[in-house]
């Protein structure tokens, strides 16, 4: 058996580091929009917290709290209507990727003005009109849709690339290999973001796999792959905008790990006996806000004053859509069966 | 245009895809060996030819990423139609099927849709086994979302799979393996493009003295046996084929039952908890009034297909088996 | 020993498997999380420090091979216990369950075993959305070679938890997730090993005006409903539980319906196609001279599970459908 | 994340062929008995297409010949009670494995007194007690069933191994990816055999993969593997020779691919247009038989008479075998739902 084309899975790290003037060169505005888009995901994610303590959220919701540089990073290093597949542990995704903090906290109420009329809850939120194809409830399932996706992007030529997001646990799905070597024979425009919050559930990365690195696995497919810093907002940005340039030239899919935590429990029932205090108190040294916060201020970019402000700006946003939320009705009985069918 | 033309059933399906390809750029064909190959069954023979590697994509050995990615792809636009080479295989992709395409819709509030038909061969008689000779239909057609369709004579074949081809959701089309190149069931298919509603069943026999609903390859079988009874015994059975099993035409078979007041399912699945349980607890339900007999069921036996020939023809319901049936419902009256 | 002992439906369940563990050291608990977490529900708590990573093992997220690998085993001399977090993700290991664990007996013509217990969380009611709330037991009910348990209480899931476990059949074992923590179904359930025999149901409730078949937390909503309606229309309803559902005691229902005339059917999954459709097939069948009315079926709407607390409660059967329901055989009658 | 276990993925060539002694210390009667197995299998596949053609056999029935050493080398590489499975195209290895071929013949003929009572036919041949766990009509349907074999193995510290055949096809199903990461996290002794015959069905390798070499997948799971001559039965057994010991010493699971070539059509409806005559020419020329024949004749282990007679020895091995089959009876109408339950 010959070698089939050029060996791809390498990729040096200069590759990506070398473009650091992405980043630097976006304008100031989305710099610090992305700051903004960071304390949304946070303090959207607070609030649930406090629905679901108050029982007003009744099903189980994933907090994406501490990894909020990666969908940011990564969303914002796409173009507006390329599409991004999510995962059960959505609401950062789907905030970066620009959705209505009010119609998202309208769903996770269950009420009839939520982004899926109250039918989907936090596990479903979608729209795909803007190209959110979706959270999903089954831990991978949005893999094969995302290949899917891209599959469209090259069959039709219409120059978008596709974004999939999952969690490390989901890289031992059946499906996931089965995606990833359709996505590599074809040569499709996907980038396949692993993160790797460090548990799938209870069981850490260390027991569910025995390599070093999940983009490892790239070697499965010669597939171009590489491991970062998760909790980097610049440098999720300026890997993910390379390889977004590398997909849409038609140089074929890419598997990319970024490395982060997940500070609350996996959902509100779990006691989290698989860790440790210490463990999650490190990481929690290792905030991403706060990271690219002084990044801001270092580069003057915002000031102390400001970034009070702008995170004030987002607990009034989140303020106005909770209000919104408790005010809209549940949906009507009618609606049960509806939608089933187009 | 040939009037009189006939043609095979797999000759139907054949030209409903060419057809719905001709007419819309985003239909594609994807499925293992459906290229160079022409499928298994030899279903998509000639179409590579004229649609190019592009439209005609060869999947590698991963139904469950197959039909992800045609869901994914359907979300965005496309209308895929994805081979999978026996119906059996649709356990490894039934999470793609009933969690992912069946419920998008509906997860997402109606803000999607999923054009796709899922097509395979289904049933046995063919030596296949346990792995390769299964009707599973009751997995799919209890799943809202789905669409299930299953046809039984080539007429039927196009205008279902064309009607399914142009359906914003997810039909899973399922082929009879006997019915493919079977000589005795040709019949005129007309050349131009033409659809069957999904969800409208046709009396394929009319009849006064009993219902007789059937699907797929079995309506084939209950027709014959329909003859031989009329011949034997002056029964008329009237043939029931609902065509589709969801949505069901539930209200053919019991404005027919308010005729015959009799009813008797047949069905090449294992009976146990299989789809004739459905159609005759609704008659059970809403057509008891008009019942003037048990309703009986003639299904295959509650085993897996068996390999050896004469297991497997006792396994699956022939023409003795659906007979006695028949029979059955007149003494127990 | 306490003989007043009362204790929950998860208690049960999880004194099932550790008593046959103390006994047996060819089983094991296998599943995501079962280890420090102790399952998703809390089921296996407290046995990963009993019994060790070797007999308590965490799998990955890849519910194919889980139950493949479980297969294996079971072929092999183990006695595994698979719990599938939520029922809804048996679709993934669908091939594994329907067309290997299930087939290898008969295709090898009777010359294996495959002693496994697939513990999973079925049915809705915790808001959890379309993929995780499902009741899919007609899936499997429908396969030959699979036995399916549904108990409704602590005393049944503990008796048939421990027969599951000596089967020498995969057996699918579905517990409800509304019943696990549930104090109000709390019981008393002895202390020492006993079993109840699959295929043996159990007359939860006598009455002698209509039959009222439910499975699982149905049993228990059915018979709070038969309350009421003996206290507001003097109705007494027999209510009557499978328990198992393959293979399922037929004549218990059918000696009901002899009894009262009528039949009424009440289960939490989608009612197309759903599983009482069989038992509604079967007493159409073979209980229709003992029929008084149609057959009613109180089944889930059919459409996803909606998210929304409103709408579930809406989809799921409640107290008020399951009464109008049996409230409507009267009237049809 | 640090680097887990020691990396193992690194076989030297070298570790394999360091052994050549193994197959050289075999007693002389087993290596001639391993020809006699080759023309076996290469017979009993020539009765078996004998009646398709006569209609005797009326399933679909997957031959396995030109692919001999591959079965035979890995097979006599294992202890007698080590388990194997099989595949669809099966019947090598349930010969290799020292299968009846009476019972055999007379399985595909749908009898009675076949191995499955006529009840599974060529897809489903099996013979649990001797440790051969199955032949599987699900492509790669297997991979899993004996990765839980050598759990059982690993739990009952029974010393035995698993080795696990599936084709080329079957490494992209997504139960090989979670069964093979489960093998290497767990260790478990399994040995995982993937006929690279070049093709799945009509589909060739270098169009169902982007990877050189299928045994590549091993960086997925940082396990042990390594890439032979699957036409060349000595390297085989060494090979499998190897890593059965390793497997044994508890070093965990390994991968091995065999590149051989199926000359017969995928089944009986295959019309080969995907693939040249000249390039089954080619391969066929490469005859392992015949290969492996003149190891023997030049080591003088047997004489061309010698080979002349074995090869006779089995054709009438094979006419009492048919003669069985085709005296035998049909099963009985009462069996059909029986064995569905233990
Ligand atoms: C197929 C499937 N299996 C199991 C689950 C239950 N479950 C939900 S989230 C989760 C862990 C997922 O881990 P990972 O992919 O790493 O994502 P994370 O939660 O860490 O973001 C599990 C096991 C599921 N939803 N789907
Ligand atoms: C899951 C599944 N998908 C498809 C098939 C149909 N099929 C049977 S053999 C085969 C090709 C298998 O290729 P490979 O694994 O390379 O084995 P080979 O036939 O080359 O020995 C296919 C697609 C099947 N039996 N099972
Ligand atoms: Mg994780
Ligand atoms: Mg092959």
């Amino acid at each position: 058996m010959e070698k089939l084309k050029t060996k791809k899975t390498e990729v040096k790290v200069s590759d990506v580091y070398d473009i650091q003037g992405s980043f630097q060169s976006l304008p100031d505005r989305v710099k610090v929009e992305m700051l903004e888009k960071m304390y949304q995901i946070r303090h959207f994610e607070a609030e649930t917290e406090q629905f679901i303590i108050k029982g007003q959220i009744h099903g189980t919701c994933h907090l994406y709290v501490g990894e909020e540089a990666t969908a940011v990073g990564a969303i914002y290093a796409l173009a507006k209507n390329d599409y991004i597949t999510s995962t059960h542990r959505g609401h950062g995704h789907c905030i970066a990727k620009g959705a209505d903090l009010n119609r998202m906290m309208t769903e996770l109420l269950g009420k009839a003005t939520g982004y899926c009329k109250g039918k989907g809850g936090s596990m479903h939120i979608a729209d795909v009109t803007t190209g959110n194809l979706g959270a999903n409830g089954i831990v991978g399932g949005s893999i094969d849709i995302a290949t899917g996706a891209a599959l469209t992007c090259k069959i039709k030529e219409n120059g978008k690339i596709v974004a999939c997001f999952f969690g490390d646990g989901a890289a031992n799905r059946g499906n996931f290999h089965g995606a990833l070597n359709m996505a590599s024979i074809w040569d499709l425009p996907v980038i396949y973001i692993c993160e790797n919050n460090q548990y799938g559930m209870s069981m850490p990365v260390k027991e569910s796999f025995n390599i070093a690195r999940i983009s490892e696995r790239k070697h499965a497919y010669n597939m171009v792959g590489i491991t970062i810093d998760g909790n980097d907002i610049v440098q999720v940005y300026n890997t993910i905008r390379h390889f977004a340039d590398h997909c849409r030239s038609g140089k074929g899919p890419v598997l990319v790990e970024c490395l982060t935590y997940r500070w609350k429990g996996h959902s509100k029932s779990d006691a989290q006996v698989y860790r440790t205090k210490e463990e999650v108190k490190t990481w929690i040294e290792k905030d991403p806000i706060v990271r690219y916060r002084n990044v801001l201020l270092k580069e003057g970019l915002i000031s102390e004053k400001d970034d009070r402000e702008i995170e004030a700006g987002v607990i009034e946003q989140l303020k106005q859509a909770n209000k919104f939320a408790e005010e809209s009705p549940f949906p009507d009985l009618s609606q049960v069966e509806e939608d089933v069918y187009a | 245009m040939d009037r009189k033309r006939e043609i095979t059933y797999l000759e139907a399906i054949r030209e409903a895809m060419q057809q719905m390809m001709r007419i819309n750029p985003d239909v594609y064909l994807i499925g293992e060996d459906v290229a160079e190959y022409g499928g298994a069954f030899g279903v998509s023979v000639g179409m590579l030819e004229e649609f190019g590697k592009k439209r005609i994509i060869n999947s590698p050995i991963s139904e469950d990423a197959l039909v992800g990615v045609a869901t994914g792809s359907a979300i965005t636009g496309m209308r895929p139609i994805v081979e999978i080479m026996f119906s059996d295989f649709i356990t490894i992709a039934m999470d793609e099927i009933a969690n992912q395409a069946a419920k998008i819709r509906y997860m997402f509030g109606g803000k999607a849709t999923v054009p796709m038909v899922l097509r395979t061969a289904g049933g046995g008689g063919t030596g296949a086994a346990g792995q390769h000779s299964q009707s599973l239909e009751a997995l799919v057609a209890h799943i809202p979302g789905l669409k299930v369709v299953m046809p039984s004579c080539p007429y039927d074949a196009k205008g279902l799979l064309i009607a399914s081809i142009e359906d914003n959701n997810p039909v899973i089309f399922i082929e009879h393996k006997l019915l493919y190149k079977n000589k005795k069931y040709i019949e005129h298919v007309p050349e131009e493009k033409y659809s069957i509603p999904l969800g409208k069943g046709e009396i394929k026999r009319q009849g006064s003295h009993v219902s007789v609903v059937a699907t797929s390859f079995m309506v084939k079988k209950a027709i014959e046996v329909a003859e031989i009874l009329k011949e034997e015994k002056g029964i008329e059975c009237e043939v029931i084929d609902p065509r589709t099993l969801r949505p069901l035409d539930i209200d053919l078979i019991i404005d027919s039952v308010k005729k015959t007041g009799r009813l008797v399912c047949v069905e090449e699945a294992c009976g146990f908890g299989g789809f004739m349980g459905e159609v005759a607890a609704q008659v059970a339900e809403k057509g008891f009034d008009w019942l003037d007999a048990p309703i009986v069921r003639i299904s295959g036996k509650n085993c897996p297909v068996p390999y050896s020939l004469v297991l497997e023809n006792d396994m699956i319901p022939g023409h003795d088996r659906i007979k006695e049936g028949i029979l059955s419902i007149f003494e127990k009256a």
